[in-house]
């Protein structure tokens, strides 16, 4: 079978974490069907992220242009485009980025090779590439095959793969792009960060969320510190917002936000239909709470019985301890 | 949208703002208006609403998030119109909804408004959950399907869905099964009956609620209801007929009230508790039923009732009318109208809140927690206290 | 978002400050016939010192605070002429204290006159106050700001000479309290310290009164109304005379108007009496119909229509839908009695001229050491023709007060204005040296009482 | 400005969480569902909506399914969209390429100045489609659009990053854009304007009619089957002593992948 | 112009003087009796005239159906001797007359009720009493136009009514009524006994409204269940020109099972409300209302009545509240009718 491409991409100065993980997928791929992987790298200057990716990749090719400052999506397609129809590659491989969905799909009508995006996983079987998504809110999974073609362009969810260290040390081929074309009807025009309203809980990964017994405001703090080491924030139930203790915009439930997190650890928190209403989609949801009849129990996957004042600080501890080694 | 179409056109200048319209009966508070209570500020007393309502319409302000949270923070209690002394006043709160009405015709209400409605446009209840799973509730209780039962016990969608208000649901069909009460339910086949959906200005889904459940309840044969919230009970009682829906209808507290008047309950276990109650607007203000739940409740051995500062048409609402126990525009403060009832509740000295009325209940139950009451008050509907008299667990 | 509305944010916190159009709308309107003018801010505290955390900012940033209890004087004297904040006191409501001994209360600024009235019922059967006849939301401390009276102006003269003691926020932030409340004694009197009484009458425009001391009085067990009529109003000043010389009537209002249309043209009594027992009740029925009154009725020219027992609140707000249109406002002046059948044909003369149905009223004060007379004119507010009348009647009226030799009771602006043409130049002096002093920005309720020369 | 919004049915399945697999192994039981417009595409819909308030024109909803999806028509109608349009063609967990193609074919008959898409669907939520049809009708365009403001003959719009950052674009129309939820606030769809909207004309239309043949309407990408993912059931209980069961919970935390 | 039909001769002959003798606000012998209303019939003052209190009693204790009351008032106004005060009088001219324009007119051919001027009053008018039943006079604004104006009797201003009353039975016959029952007994007195005695033609045949009630019972005689009340009966002064139909009140109460109690003032002794008493120019009338008042509520009470069954509005406003203190349940006659046959009274307060 030919080889497996994997762009890896990049910003602000850093090679994304995605491309560690799509490079970890390609390459346990690459050794399953014999089969070289080749890294894409595209930028203005891509020596850095170049010899990173070698360690996953059999080759590298790093594109170098000064119009390729930033990852822009025509540019890359040219490139990609290009470099697809000399190589004929089986696989095309990214991540499920914000440039990948401007991207993936015209380069695949652009070649007229099939498309899977956001896929949770890929495999070959005899010969045949397949993929599943995850579909219906993820409650169904779906499984994917290809008509026979020369290529496939797959871009992989981000945090479903995990990360393998490589260990090659892949040869880097340099290519100066050629292209001169100006991409006039669609004028980059710079970065704006978001403007912070707030902390939007539904966009976080992780949530430590409090109920009232946490009892006084004094006490959100303990909770803040478990959430930074599991890189969350902090939401809550509706009493907390009543007391004041947090702002309202941190109320998970039927009057406050709706959330699906990875992991919600819900503490103190009774898990009243209301407030359950907003976290069901949780990926994980872990309660501790004093009361074994809590119906929080019914919705959690792992539960602890006990005082959320005696945990938590110890929690905390064991969290920060497994991280460091 | 300009005043001249609106429906109150020549009427809505007549408030004076007097301001009698946030008064119980007698004058001890000055915050008998939920939505007032909650935000004491003048745009959200009655006057306030009808004030801005007409600024609204001819122009002089512009339509706003604020504006359509000061309107839907109405919650429909009628307070106001209890208490106006002007000849108009059996207007005034429909001056309102109309106004609501407006604003969903143009599709400006606020996001929790919206999701509400759509819920039902989908699901035909406020969570959205799905109808198949409406007759979860009743799993094992025994309760029938209706089949040309005496009664159909029509539940809501409260009682179908909120988990607390589910085990008055049950409670309440196990009384009535006790008493040999010959009764059925809808189960999944039960629809919204629209009572908030009317009074939050949908005209147009509400319409197509009665009608659909007029023709349902025809098509069974159903000549007698008792309803488990005075909300559904109002919409069949006061609107469904306008429809045609010309049913017997009761809620389930004057069925008890009759059912102990004809001696076919067995309260004999009693329940010793001080007791407050609570009228719910819409079994008290919008229906007059004063009385029955008050006579259930004296009737019971070991329970001794006692009244707060405001009741019967003096009640100060839950805060949970007009959607609010979903849209939830009035509540996260200690002057969130629960919030502050639970407080006159507490000071009476009762242990027991009683409510009949599962939205008072949910409302009450999470301000009582609120207000870090859980040891002193507990709140209950009356149908659980019978339930327990009747010594049913 | 602004410094000032940040900074009254850490005041009062995040809901009891807007900005927003529908607040600023809203507090924009007075009830009776005044132009609206919009607040910059409408603000509610709750506690003296937050009042004191405004008025200081208000003092920094030069920018006007206006009081505003029940908002229902009429005479736009809680309008924001010149923006700013529109301070909304209604959260001050605790009643903070009963004495029976000394027969006082003390109430917070915000609590309303109904909400007195209904706690002494419930509470404190055998004591009331001077109830204004306003509706219930109107505010105690509003009321004597501005020298009201109540349905016991005749044995115990204005609401403002009840005040045993106040505390107030001066427009400079610092607060002070006045009467035996100042040296740390209880609420009980107002005199007899120096006379500091800056306050009253000023509507707002020296200060924000916080709390009140009020005089409370006997309470009867059993009041009531009776009624007479007499068709000439010639004889109502001599009525009234010998009404308030008998010493048995708890309140003397004589009225006339022109709905209902059977009784338009008359002069109608509403005689307030109480008493503790049938005994007390039937002597001073006696002494009032029979002894007092029974000339007139034997002579035919006054006529007894009953006497009812429990005392009826009026329902004045039900004047303002005479014209179907949601408003009135009137004309208040403190007269001598005597001039009661001028102020009626004159008052009547205006009404008609204005095509406004004509409402008056006469309420004796002391021992008809003067009264409150009145002059209502109902406007509808969705037609501004009816509400241009009505502000050409009231002002004519107050034309026609200083005429027959009255004050002008809470007058508006204009009446304002006219008033200080006519007072004395060196208590004028006194009244912009005082104002000065109190108000060195001139921030606190502007437009009202300003002396302008 | 003329706009088209292509819009998508799609079956509510957030509340439910008993989903079945129908027999097929290649759809879910439908029964007891409900349908709506994809989320996405209610976004598309009030922007396309904005627009047109500020700068006139019309607005045409484009759909491709069955007969049973006019209901979304309906609605974008109501929402105050002039003209909807319905190829009649069963897409049901099909290859995106195919619709796109699909519409491209609309499209391209249709004068069009933007064309809006919601950013992906609820159901497949590959999140494919508008791109592919920028390329087959070879404008410019852009996903995951979270602001968006029309002049003349260009748009500012800014599409949004990962880690909360946007980059932001001038694109020369026509253009085609996929919506991002949060960049306005869908009004309201009243009863009585569905109502209204039931009395409107709808448009449809098939492959044929658009010269599309069925064997160029083969998918590229084909569902082998579906099934469910292994389900939680009642929280697992660790017990014992604190400091056991902190320790163990962060162990299950880590091997989860959460840190 | 009207005459009122008094014949001087009926008096010289009478051998009782009953109109005066019977009187309870007089104490008069038959010789002054007798002088007196002839003094009166010849236009003199009398002290009749001062002392009269307007209650209509002797028009009924009149052997001869002679009308000294109406020849009492008329004098009374002759010879400017009003019972009340000025401004009452001009207050209660100004209260009937018909205003707010002319009244909607509708044609009914048949029976009908007439609200007279209680038109507010219409809620005591439902149930099966009244099923079916056409009602005029039904709109608050326009009831003047329906009032019979019998009430300036006591105003003595019998000019008024003459002035007044064609209109008002003229506006009624436009509705092309056959049976006009009447709500208020004054109103069946005014177009039975007064119109023929000052000889208004009447082109429609009153109904008393007692008569009506009694034969709609009937009617639901299967659906009454006993009431089983001491009842007292209020009998208005009104009621004095229709003592014929006085009989339908025990017919009613027999009827429904209540039990009607022996009272000292009753029938042809029974006591004045007291409403005009209380105003009346006549020295201590105060008083002497008061005292009527409390006699007659003493009496009620002594002999053991619970309920106090009212036919005139007026009585029931002057009364009302009075016996309520007093213990007894004020009611209107129709109310307790409905009572009977099971429905919930209107004006249960």
């Amino acid at each position: 079978m030919s080889s497996i491409f994997v762009m890896a991409e990049h910003r602000n100065q850093a090679l994304a974490d995605i491309s560690l993980q799509t490079l970890s997928k390609g390459r346990q791929l690459a050794d399953q069907a014999q089969t070289e992987l080749l890294a894409v790298v595209i930028g203005k200057d891509t020596t850095t992220y170049a010899e990173k990716v070698a360690k996953w990749a059999d080759k590298v090719i790093a594109v170098k242009n000064d119009r390729l400052e930033e990852p822009l999506a025509e540019p890359y397609q040219k490139i990609l485009a290009f470099l697809i129809k000399e190589r004929k590659p089986k696989i095309v491989l990214m991540g499920h980025t914000s440039l990948a969905m401007d991207l993936a799909p015209p380069l695949s009508v652009e070649l007229e090779c099939p498309l899977a995006t956001d896929c949770t996983d890929i495999s070959l079987q005899n010969g045949d590439v397949i993929v599943t998504r995850s579909i219906h809110n993820g409650k169904v999974n779906a499984a994917y095959s290809f008509a026979p073609c020369d290529t496939v362009i797959i871009t992989a969810r981000i945090g479903e793969f995990p990360i393998e260290e490589g260990n090659r040390q892949g040869q880097i081929e340099e290519i100066d792009f050629p292209f001169e074309e100006e991409f006039n009807y669609k004028k980059f025009e710079g970065y704006v960060a978001q403007e912070i309203g707030g902390v939007d809980i539904t966009q976080a990964d992780v949530l430590v969320s409090v109920g009232r017994g946490i009892k006084e405001k004094e006490n959100i703090e303990m909770v803040q510190k478990l959430a930074e080491v599991l890189g969350g924030e902090v939401s809550c139930s509706r009493p907390v917002v009543d007391y004041g203790w947090l702002p309202s915009d941190r109320q998970v439930g039927l009057s406050g936000k709706t959330v699906k997190p990875k992991l919600y650890l819900a503490l103190a928190i009774s898990g009243s239909f209301q407030h359950v209403a907003g976290m069901k989609s949780a990926k994980m949801t872990v309660a501790i709470n004093k009361d074994a009849g809590a119906p929080i129990f019914k919705v959690a996957d792992f539960g602890i019985v006990d005082d959320l004042f005696k945990i938590v600080p110890i929690l905390t501890r064991k969290i920060a301890e497994l991280k460091d080694n | 949208m300009t005043l001249a179409d609106y429906k109150y056109a020549d009427t809505i200048h007549r408030c004076f703002r007097c301001g009698y319209c946030k008064f119980p009966v007698n004058w001890m508070d000055v915050n008998n208006c939920p939505a007032y209570a909650r935000f004491r500020m003048e745009t959200y007393s009655c006057g306030g609403r009808l004030w801005l309502t007409r600024a609204w319409l001819s122009g002089e302000i512009d339509w706003s998030d604020h504006l359509a949270e000061i309107l839907y923070s109405c919650t429909a209690c009628k307070n106001c119109e209890v208490k106006c002394p002007l000849r108009f006043n059996v207007d005034i709160l429909n001056m309102i909804i109309a106004a609501k009405s407006e604003m969903v015709e143009a599709g400006r209400i606020p996001s929790s408004v919206k999701k509400f409605l759509e819920n039902i446009q989908r699901q035909g209840n406020p969570y959205g959950h799905p109808r198949v799973k409406r007759g979860e509730w009743m799993e094992g209780t025994g309760i029938e399907p209706y089949q040309g039962h005496d009664f159909l016990y029509y539940v809501g969608c409260v009682g179908s869905y909120d988990t607390r208000a589910q085990e008055v649901a049950r409670a309440l069909g196990k009384v009535m099964q006790k008493a040999g009460v010959s009764f059925g339910v809808l189960g999944n086949d039960e629809n919204c009956d629209g009572n908030e959906v009317n009074k939050l200005g949908e005209e147009t889904l509400f319409e197509m609620l009665a009608e659909e459940n007029v023709a349902q309840f025809k098509k069974l044969g159903i000549q007698k209801v008792v309803t488990l919230s005075p909300h559904s009970y109002n919409a069949m009682k006061n609107d469904y007929p306008m429809f045609n829906g010309d049913f017997n209808v009761m809620h389930y507290i004057q069925l008890l009230d009759g059912l102990l008047g004809d001696d076919r309950l067995d309260i004999s276990g009693g329940y010793n508790a001080t007791v407050t109650y609570h009228d719910p607007c819409f079994l008290g203000r919008w229906n007059n039923e004063y009385e029955a739940p008050r006579n259930v409740l004296k009737a019971i051995p070991g329970i001794q009732l006692i009244e707060m500062e405001r009741n019967r048409d003096s009640t100060l609402c839950c805060g949970g009318g007009g959607g609010n126990f979903y849209i939830d525009l009035l509540g996260g403060s200690e002057r969130s109208p629960a919030r502050i009832r639970v407080r006159e509740a507490h000071a009476t000295g009762a242990g027991i809140l009683a409510v009949a009325c599962p939205n008072c209940l949910t409302m009450f139950e999470d301000a009582v927690k609120a207000e870090g009451l859980e040891e002193e008050l507990a709140v209950r509907d009356v149908s659980e206290i019978v339930a327990e008299a009747c010594g049913i667990k | 978002m602004d410094s000032i509305h940040q900074a009254l944010i850490e005041i009062v916190g995040e809901e009891q400050v807007s900005n927003r159009p529908e607040e600023l709308y809203i507090y924009s309107f007075d009830l009776g016939t005044t132009e609206p003018h919009r607040p910059d801010y409408a603000v509610a505290p709750r506690t003296t010192e937050e009042i004191q955390g405004i008025v200081k900012l208000a003092n920094k940033e030069k920018i006007p605070v206006v009081p505003l209890g029940g908002g229902l004087s009429l005479a736009g004297l809680a309008v924001p002429f010149k923006g700013g904040i529109a301070l909304d006191l209604k959260r001050m409501d605790s009643i903070i204290e009963v004495n029976e001994e000394a027969r006082y209360a003390v109430v917070e600024c915000g609590v309303s006159q109904g909400q007195l009235t209904t706690y002494l019922e419930r509470y404190y059967p055998h004591l009331t106050h001077s109830e204004p006849g306003a509706p219930p939301q109107a505010t105690i401390a509003g009321n004597v700001a501005i020298h009201g009276q109540g349905d016991l102006a005749h044995p115990y003269g204005f609401n403002s000479d009840m005040v045993n003691g106040l505390e107030v926020v001066l427009p400079t932030g610092e607060i002070c309290k006045f009467g035996s409340c100042s040296i740390g004694a209880s609420w009980f009197t107002q005199h007899p310290l120096p006379d500091l009484g800056l306050f009253l009458g000023w509507s707002g425009a020296t200060g924000i009164i916080t709390k009140v001391s009020l005089r409370l009085f006997p309470c009867k067990s059993i009041r009531g109304t009776g009624l007479f009529v007499v068709e000439n109003e010639e004889l109502v000043p001599e009525v009234m005379y010998k009404l308030s010389h008998t010493q048995m009537a708890e309140d003397i209002v004589a009225f006339s108007q022109a709905i209902p249309p059977f009784a338009s043209g008359l002069q109608h009594f509403s005689i307030n009496m109480a008493a503790d027992s049938e005994k007390e009740l039937e002597f001073k029925q006696e002494i009032i119909w029979d002894d007092t009154l029974g000339e007139y009725i034997r002579s035919g020219a006054g006529g007894f229509l009953g006497f009812v027992r429990g005392l009826q609140r009026p329902q004045v707000s039900k004047t303002s839908d005479w014209r179907k249109g949601g408003g009135f406002e009137y004309v208040g002046s403190i007269m001598p009695v005597k001039k009661y059948p001028e102020c009626y044909r004159r008052g009547r003369e205006i009404s008609e001229r204005h095509d406004i149905p004509y409402t008056v009223l006469g309420r004796c004060i002391g021992a008809a050491h003067s009264m409150m007379f009145s002059w209502t004119y109902a406007f509808n507010r969705a037609d501004p023709e009816t509400v241009k009348q009505a502000r050409e009647a009231l002002h004519e009226t107050d034309d026609l007060v200083l005429e027959l030799g009255g004050t002008i009771w809470k007058p508006g602006l204009y009446g304002q204005k006219l008033a200080m043409e006519r007072l004395d130049p060196n208590t004028l002096k006194l009244m912009k040296k005082v104002k000065q002093l109190l108000d060195p920005n001139g921030i606190m309720n502007p437009g009202n009482w300003e002396v302008s020369q | 400005m003329d706009i088209i919004a292509c819009i998508k049915r799609v079956c509510d399945t957030s509340e439910a969480d008993a989903i079945k697999i129908d027999s097929s192994q290649r759809d879910i039981e439908k029964s007891g569902l409900a349908f709506k417009i994809n989320d996405w595409d209610e976004y598309a819909l009030e922007a396309a909506l904005q627009l047109k308030e500020k700068l006139g024109g019309t607005i045409t909803a484009v759909t491709v399914g069955p007969q049973e999806w006019n209901d979304i028509l309906r609605r974008a109608l109501a929402m105050g969209a002039d003209t909807g349009i319905r190829i009649d063609h069963d897409v049901a967990s099909e290859d995106p390429y195919i619709v796109a193609l699909i519409l491209k074919t609309v499209i391209q008959r249709l004068p069009h100045d933007l064309v809006l898409f919601g950013a992906q669907s609820e159901d497949f939520g590959s999140g494919q489609l508008g791109a592919m049809v920028a390329e087959m009708l070879g404008i410019p365009h852009a996903t995951l659009v979270v602001s968006l403001e029309a002049e003349e003959n260009k748009i500012h719009i800014s599409r949004e990053l990962e880690a909360g950052t946007l980059e932001s674009y001038t694109i020369e129309l026509p253009a085609l854009l996929t919506i991002h939820t949060g960049i306005n606030q869908p009004r309201y769809i009243s009863l009585g304007g569905i109502k209204k909207a039931m009395e409107k004309e709808l448009q449809v239309m098939s492959p044929n009619d658009l010269g599309l043949s069925v064997d160029m309407l083969i998918p590229m990408v084909k569902l082998k089957r579906l099934e469910l993912p292994p389900k939680g059931k009642e929280a697992e209980l660790i017990t014992g002593q604190p400091e056991a069961t902190a320790g163990q919970l962060a162990k299950t935390l880590k091997e989860a992948g959460i840190f | 112009m009207y005459e009122l039909k008094f014949d001087e001769k009926k008096c010289l002959r009478c051998k009782t003087q009953d109109c005066l003798i019977k009187c309870q606000y007089i104490d008069i012998d038959r010789d002054t009796a007798k002088r007196e209303i002839l003094k009166i019939a010849h236009s003199e003052d009398s002290f009749v005239l001062h002392d009269c209190v307007t209650c209509y009693a002797c028009e009924e204790y009149c052997p001869a159906n002679n009308h000294p009351f109406y020849l009492i008032v008329e004098k009374q106004e002759e010879l400017d001797v009003p019972p009340l005060p000025r401004p009452i009088i001009q207050r209660g001219i100004n209260t009937g007359i018909p205003f707010r324009g002319e009244p909607v007119i509708e044609e009914i051919n048949g029976q009908v009720l007439n609200m007279g001027a209680f038109a507010d009053l219409m809620y005591l008018i439902q149930g099966k009493l009244f099923q079916g039943l056409p009602v005029i006079s039904a709109d608050p604004r326009k009831m003047m136009h329906y009032f019979c104006q019998l009430m300036y009797l006591h105003y003595a201003r019998t000019s008024v009514i003459k002035e007044r009353l064609p209109r008002i039975i003229e506006t009624i016959t436009k509705h092309k009524v056959t049976e006009v029952i009447c709500f208020h007994d004054e109103c069946y007195g005014t177009y039975t006994s007064y119109c023929s005695a000052v000889g208004i033609n009447v082109p429609f045949k009153p109904v008393h409204f007692f008569e009506f009630l009694f034969n709609r019972l009937s009617e639901l005689k299967n659906e009454i269940r006993p009431v089983n009340l001491k009842v007292a009966y209020q009998r208005p002064c009104s009621s004095r020109l229709s003592s014929d139909k006085l009989h339908f009140v025990y017919d009613i109460f027999k009827l429904i099972g209540a039990d009607h109690v022996e009272r000292q003032y009753v029938d042809e002794n029974a006591l004045c409300c007291g409403g005009t008493i209380q105003g009346q120019r006549r020295e201590g009338s105060r008083k002497r209302a008061a005292d009527v008042q409390r006699i007659n509520i003493e009496d009620m009470i002594s002999a053991g009545a619970e309920f106090c069954i009212f036919n005139c509005p007026a009585c029931y406003s002057t009364l009302g509240a009075m016996v309520a203190q007093r213990g007894l349940k004020p009611i209107f006659m129709s109310d307790l009718c409905r009572l009977a046959i099971g429905e919930k009274p209107a004006g249960w307060r």
